[in-house]
């Protein structure tokens, strides 16, 4: 395969795009058939690129100018991370129906999101990424202006301190390509800046962060692609910067700072979930505390817990395309994708949770207390979910935007791959791993029937595949549950969330005393600065001579 | 910077700087734009007129030989514009300009005295002082009237004659005293760190809206002085994307701005979010490439000062949203325009080689 | 293939039967027959799901079935490295919470109950902490002392926590919707993995001998009566008390044993 | 020589600072014409026959134009105009110090005539609110700046004197616009 190749994924979304723009305002009704073949087509090259080589292609084509090169890659990672954002994506956009202005716009949003996973450097992931989130707001923006989307300074902010690492990386050592930097270029404080970017990008936080709030948007249209292409960017960066280190971090401190701060994300998330007024609510915490688990697995800085943290990534994508093609009725579709997502046994979101907390107590140095803390954690979500069974709807998002027979379809997906977890593992996560992380030796860690782990094997296929059939059989039989939807009181409510409410509603009121107002008039400073007064402009004059000369 | 190159007239050769000759190619494109696609008013055949004069101008000032001739074009420049006729006094609008034109001159004078290092001290101040000056950036920011016709008013100075004027000041401050070179960065810095922070806030909290539009120009002036101030290649390089960002995005956009913000016509289309994350420098448009060069600029210098600059550059979403809303819907040829303004962005966004090249950066 | 065959058939063995369901419903229903006995003084029989069991108690059982095998019991067809705590532990706390999915009031105390839960899982991780290993009979095996303590604690925090996740207590009060089951099908099936998980982690392995099994069994059908004793103490000595006990008493000893995994994994650095 | 230079380095700044002091056309008139023959024996005295020309040329012109044009009145300090005395009085002084005392080499009356009425001229512009005034404070700055062009070891040749004749002639010629709006 010529590795100018490299190029058509990206390079077929935006030529998609452009249809999208021609038909739509030549006022042709095909945006749908148009997108399906622009997204469906980008994910089949991805795979005819990676399937039969199964090894790093690269792709140089030149300085861009702003000290980034124009350096494509498509390793291990970048496959499975190109997958996690085009496959909910393409169905998404596939599905759901969108006027064609924000199908363009959202394409065009998934080509940056894939150009920055492809990207061979720090600089470059720097601005596609950039371009995504941009894109991504103003996806936001069009569909509903007045309901609530990520900060756009917030992720503006993640996406410059990032392009501030490649700069460094580049001051420091010359280099900011993934491959080529130094491990000693990697320091302590600019992995803080890198991770800080990370954390930010992907909205992983404790408290309520814009992956759960786009969940309360009257459509879920743009707010389904947000997530599906912005949210796993974050978290590739994190898995780079164990190539950038050659499979460590610079200090045994990040990873359990990383892995705590995943831990209480993944908490935040259940904790809301569990006091959800909504299965709508609810719902709107499932891709966070997926993502706290996968960020707790990624910290670790193990190859189990790396292999855990990319896999709940792959449950989390798949639940990203399912949830806003859900409808809010109660039904089996709800059913379902609830199960899939409170990683009730023998599904994949089990599956992955429990190596990811494997991972915590295998990984030793006392980071088995964050396993415990994890634990204690899905405990919580498992809470949740059996209460948002109950829960009444919340705001419905138009009918004509869910797929009730696909959500569930994904939704079952997710339970009935279980027992291929291995596998998923081996396809997936394990070639990434080996990419940016030196693979631990003897027996690989995913197979097709077993998962092998430094103390245990996990007989997936062959224990998962006969619980699956008994609980197929089971609630077969047993048919739907008899559950009323009614209001269900929280079992608990964080006196820190509420704590920081008060604070800001404190913050929000908070005004300059009157007697202090006239020094902080802007109209009177702006009067001031803009009069032209002679004055002033001597002072300043003044003022610069008494710089230079002190 | 590459050396100066030699830009053949008939009959007369004139040095032209590389960097000088990718400005003047920068405001005539920012020219054929707005004459291309004309706001309502003021109609193509002034803006036409006083364009091309614009431009004779700037080439005159690109092909001064000396700094001398570099003033005292720039105070005939002045006297020139502020005969225009514009709705503030003659004397309001020749005030800063010839203050401009005095402090450069004496800044000249100093560097060119015999005497002790204060006297380069000296000239860095005056050259510095009257660069802001004739910018109109902070402190010396010119008297603006929001009803002014665009060709008489302060942006004139900071969008079109301002970038080749600066260049022309900066490159030869730096030869003329090259012991207070120190000096002239730090005040380059810090005057473009106080105007990144009052441009922005400004541009989000005034209550007008063209006088936003005059702040955010002072913002993105904030950032051009912090990339000359570096003085490194990459800061210089920074420099010269904003500059270019100012004459072919945002001032067109302003331009077509004008008859919407009469009207008081807000929109939220794609096309004004667009135009706010072009105005804002988010990724994939011009300013975001400018925004990291200036950073890897700022470290090499020194780190904390990129920290600082990076804090800055937040500072420019809330009122690049106001400004890109205030464009309203922009129909027929405005919206051709406003398109390719856009796509020139992106395109300089992703790939600044060729502008980078042809300014010898 | 032939291998695949034979660990489907094996595992699938050891779901169903012996550590899986059959043994699970035996011993369940002993266990809960005593219980009724002493708790409302009289036999009852055992009230076994109709032709259709319920979505939720079908989760308890494929939970508990999970649980199960994952236990350290002699002759337990699942080999000893493919066991797993972490399975087991979530899988017994998906049966404490099925029934939420039908309303909370089928529960006395939620918050209690979750906090006692919390306090579980540290009682049962805690000890995996410092061997880095999440095979159970592995930490059944361990007999450093150096980790004694650590081990006796836990097995003290394990048994507080049993009435509470067994839900012994609160006893519900007549007229609870709770309280309409005599002989609570979902109890049943979570006796044998929470009894034969405590003989399991805090007790050497028992052999594949048949005195092992007695032994695996005697140690389980003891933990049962240590719990149905302090089930019945507690709902003799009234709600309040009782909350006061748990509400005082747990979190800080649960806080204690963290105190100890941690000094103990620090001391033997 | 030296004795003229320094004669026409303090006519200079005496132009400079008539124009500070006078509001009336006649008043500006001598001053900027005191600065052009100051400016312009400066250049004389250092051999620059043609631009000392140039700067006379620009200089009268402009001094003739305003004697025309216009309402013929001196207004030679008016009411209000101590600032204005101390300002020409302390400019001057600062001038001096600066050129005699901190910079060295030779041409010390230039060095002063240029910082004196440049940051005179500066001063007026600051200060001025009729067109005539402004202009010719433009006009003064023009002439000092192509007078200082002669400063420092490599001379900037005659194109600086020219320009700035040019602009000191044509200051009074332009139009003070009407106001328009956009």
């Amino acid at each position: 395969m010529p590795s100018i190749a490299l190029l058509a994924p990206v390079a077929m979304l935006l030529v998609t795009s452009g249809a999208l723009a021609l038909c739509g305002s030549a006022g042709w009704k095909v945006d749908r058939i148009v997108l399906a073949m622009g997204s469906f087509g980008a994910i089949l090259v991805v795979i005819a690129l990676w399937a039969p080589v199964r090894s790093t292609l690269e792709l140089r084509l030149g300085q861009l100018g702003f000290g980034a090169a124009l350096d494509l890659r498509l390793d291990a990672v970048g496959f499975a991370f190109s997958l996690m954002v085009l496959v909910p994506a393409a169905i998404l956009l596939t599905l759901q129906p969108r006027p064609w202005q924000e199908a363009t716009v959202a394409v065009l949003g998934l080509a940056a999101s894939l150009l920055a996973v492809e990207a061979g450097g720090v600089l470059l992931t720097a601005l596609a990424g950039g371009a995504a989130a941009t894109l991504a707001v103003i996806q936001l923006d069009v569909e509903d202006p007045k309901a609530s989307r990520p900060p756009w300074g917030l992720l503006l902010a993640a996406w410059l301190a990032l392009s501030w690492v490649g700069a460094i990386l580049q001051v420091r050592s010359g280099t900011a390509v993934y491959a080529a930097v130094p491990i000693s270029a990697l320091t302590v404080p600019i992995f803080v800046l890198l991770a800080a970017a990370a954390l930010i990008a992907s909205g992983l936080f404790p408290w309520r962060g814009w992956a759960s709030q786009l969940w309360g948007r009257p459509a879920l249209r743009a707010g389904g692609m947000a997530v599906a292409t912005l949210y796993p960017l974050g978290f590739y960066l994190l898995v780079r910067a164990y190539e950038i280190g050659d499979g460590r971090y610079p200090h045994f401190s990040m990873n359990a700072v990383l892995a705590a701060i995943g831990v209480l994300v993944a908490f935040g998330a259940a904790a809301r979930a569990q006091a959800a007024a909504t299965r709508r609510e609810y719902l709107g915490e499932v891709i966070p505390g997926l993502g706290g688990f996968a960020l707790m697995g990624i910290g670790i800085g193990t190859p189990l817990g790396l292999i855990a943290g990319l896999a709940t990534l792959a449950v989390a994508a798949l639940l990203a395309a399912c949830l806003p093609l859900l409808p809010d009725r109660a039904g089996t579709a709800s059913l379902v994708a609830i199960a899939a997502a409170a990683g009730l046994p023998p599904g994949l979101a089990f599956g992955v949770r429990v190596l990811g907390l494997e991972a915590t107590f295998e990984a030793g140095n006392l980071l088995g207390l964050i396993g415990i803390a994890g634990a204690a954690t899905w405990i919580v979500s498992i809470i949740a979910a059996a209460r948002a069974i109950g829960l009444p709807a919340g705001r419905g998002h138009p009918a004509s935007e869910t797929m009730p027979a696909v959500a569930m379809g994904l939704g079952a997906g997710i339970v009935v791959a279980g027992p291929a977890l291995g596998l998923v593992l081996a396809v997936l996560a394990q070639p990434g791993q080996s990419e940016v992380m030196p693979a631990p030796a003897g027996v690989p860690i995913g197979g097709l029937m077993s998962v092998v782990t430094v103390s245990t094997v996990l007989p997936a296929l062959t224990l998962f595949t006969p619980v699956l059939v008994l609980a197929l059989v089971a609630y077969i039989a047993a048919g739907p549950p008899a559950v009323r939807a009614q209001p269900r009181p929280a079992l608990f409510r964080l006196p820190v969330a509420e704590l920081v409410g008060r604070m800001r509603q404190q913050l929000r009121k908070a005004e300059v005393p009157a007697q202090y107002r006239s020094l902080v008039d802007l109209r009177a400073l702006e009067a001031a600065a803009t009069g032209g007064g002679p004055l002033l402009w001597l002072a300043a004059l003044v003022a610069l001579v008494f710089a230079v000369t002190r | 910077m590459q050396p100066e190159l030699a830009f053949a007239l008939p009959g007369v050769s004139l040095p032209i700087s590389a960097m000088s000759r990718a400005l003047l190619v920068a405001a005539a494109g920012s020219l054929a734009l707005v004459v291309a696609f004309p706001p309502p008013k003021p109609e193509r055949t002034v803006l036409l007129i006083w364009g091309g004069a614009g431009i004779a101008a700037i080439a005159a000032i690109a092909a001064a030989p000396s700094l001398d001739l570099v003033i005292l074009l720039t105070l005939g420049v002045a006297m020139l514009h502020a005969a225009l006729a514009g709705r503030r006094t003659l004397a309001a609008r020749l005030r800063a300009p010839a203050l401009a034109v005095a402090l450069l001159g004496l800044g000249l004078v100093f560097a060119r005295l015999e005497g002790p290092t204060i006297l380069a001290a000296f000239a860095a101040v005056g050259l510095v002082a009257g660069l802001a000056a004739a910018l109109g950036v902070l402190p010396y920011i010119h008297e603006f009237d929001p009803e002014e016709v665009t060709a008489a008013s302060p942006i004139v100075w900071m969008a079109f004659l301002g970038p080749i004027l600066a260049v022309a000041v900066v490159t030869r401050a730096r030869e003329l005293i090259p012991e207070a070179g120190a000096a002239f960065g730090a005040m380059l810095i810090g005057l473009g760190l106080l105007n990144i922070l009052w441009g922005s806030l400004a541009s989000w909290l005034t209550e007008k809206g063209t006088s936003a539009w005059h702040y955010s120009f002072m913002a993105d002036w904030g950032l051009v002085l912090c990339g000359f101030g570096v003085q490194v290649a990459d800061g210089q390089a920074a420099a010269l994307l904003v500059l270019y960002s100012i004459s072919l995005s945002r001032l067109p956009l302003y331009l077509w701005s004008r008859q919407p913000l009469r009207e008081r016509i807000q929109t939220d289309r794609p096309i004004n979010l667009l135009a706010a994350a072009m105005l804002a420098g988010s990724a994939p448009f011009a300013g975001f490439a400018a925004r990291v060069l200036l950073l890897r600029g700022a470290t090499q210098l020194y780190w904390p000062l990129a920290l600082v600059i990076a804090i800055g550059l937040l500072l420019w979403l809330p009122p690049s949203l106001r400004l890109g809303r205030s464009l309203g819907l922009p129909r027929g040829r405005q919206a051709i325009g406003a398109g390719i303004a856009l796509s020139l962005s992106v395109a300089i966004g992703v790939y600044p080689q060729p502008i980078l090249s042809l300014a010898g950066l | 293939m032939t291998q695949f065959l034979v660990q489907l058939a094996t595992h699938s063995a050891a779901l169903l039967l012996y550590p899986g369901l059959v043994t699970i419903a035996v011993f369940g229903v002993v266990a809960e027959s005593v219980w009724v006995r002493v708790s409302e003084r009289r036999w009852a029989r055992p009230e076994f799901p109709g032709r259709r069991p319920s979505p939720v108690l079908t989760t308890v059982a494929i939970s508990s079935m999970l649980a199960a095998v994952q236990l350290a019991a002699p002759f337990n067809l699942l080999p000893s490295e493919e066991r797993n705590l972490i399975i087991a532990a979530i899988s017994l706390g998906l049966i404490v919470w099925a029934e939420l999915a039908l309303g909370v009031e089928l529960f006395g105390e939620p918050r209690l109950l979750l906090l006692v839960q919390c306090c579980w899982l540290v009682a049962v991780l805690g000890p995996a902490v410092e061997p880095q290993s999440l095979r159970p009979q592995v930490l059944g095996a361990v007999l450093v002392p150096s980790l004694l303590p650590l081990k006796v604690a836990s097995g003290i925090l394990y048994l507080l926590c049993l009435p509470a996740l067994l839900k012994l207590w609160p006893i519900a009060a007549p007229g609870e919707r709770r309280a309409r089951r005599r002989l609570d099908s979902t109890r049943v099936l979570s006796w044998w993995p929470y009894c034969g998980l405590f003989a399991t982690l805090y007790f050497p392995p028992s052999s594949d001998e048949a005195i092992g099994v007695v032994r695996f069994f005697g140690l389980s059908l003891i933990v049962a009566g240590v719990s149905i004793l302090a089930g019945a103490l507690l709902s003799r000595r009234g709600a309040e008390p009782a909350r006061g006990i748990y509400r005082r008493v747990i979190a800080p000893f649960a806080g204690v044993v963290l105190a100890l995994v941690v000094a103990t994994s620090l001391l033997l650095r | 020589m030296t004795v003229v230079a320094v004669f026409a380095a303090f006519a200079a700044w005496a132009g400079a600072s008539v124009i500070v002091l006078a509001d009336g056309r006649r008043g500006l008139a001598i001053g900027i014409a005191l600065i052009a023959g100051g400016f312009a024996t400066l250049a004389w005295t250092a051999g620059d026959w043609f631009g000392g020309a140039a700067l006379l040329a620009g200089g009268a012109i402009c001094a003739v134009q305003l004697l025309r044009v216009g309402p013929q009145d001196w207004g030679l300090m008016p009411a209000g105009s101590t600032a204005r005395l101390i300002q020409a009085t302390v400019g001057g002084i600062l001038a001096l110090w600066v050129a005699a005392s901190v910079s060295t080499g030779h041409g010390a009356p230039l060095r002063f005539a240029s910082v004196a009425v440049l940051g005179l001229m500066a001063a007026r512009v600051l200060q001025g609110q009729k067109a005539t005034a402004v202009l010719t404070a433009a006009g003064g700055l023009a002439l000092a700046l192509g007078g200082a062009s002669a400063i420092g070891p490599i001379a900037s040749g005659f194109a600086p004197y020219l320009l700035a004749g040019v602009i000191a002639a044509g200051a009074t010629w332009l139009p003070s616009a009407e106001s328009r709006a956009a």
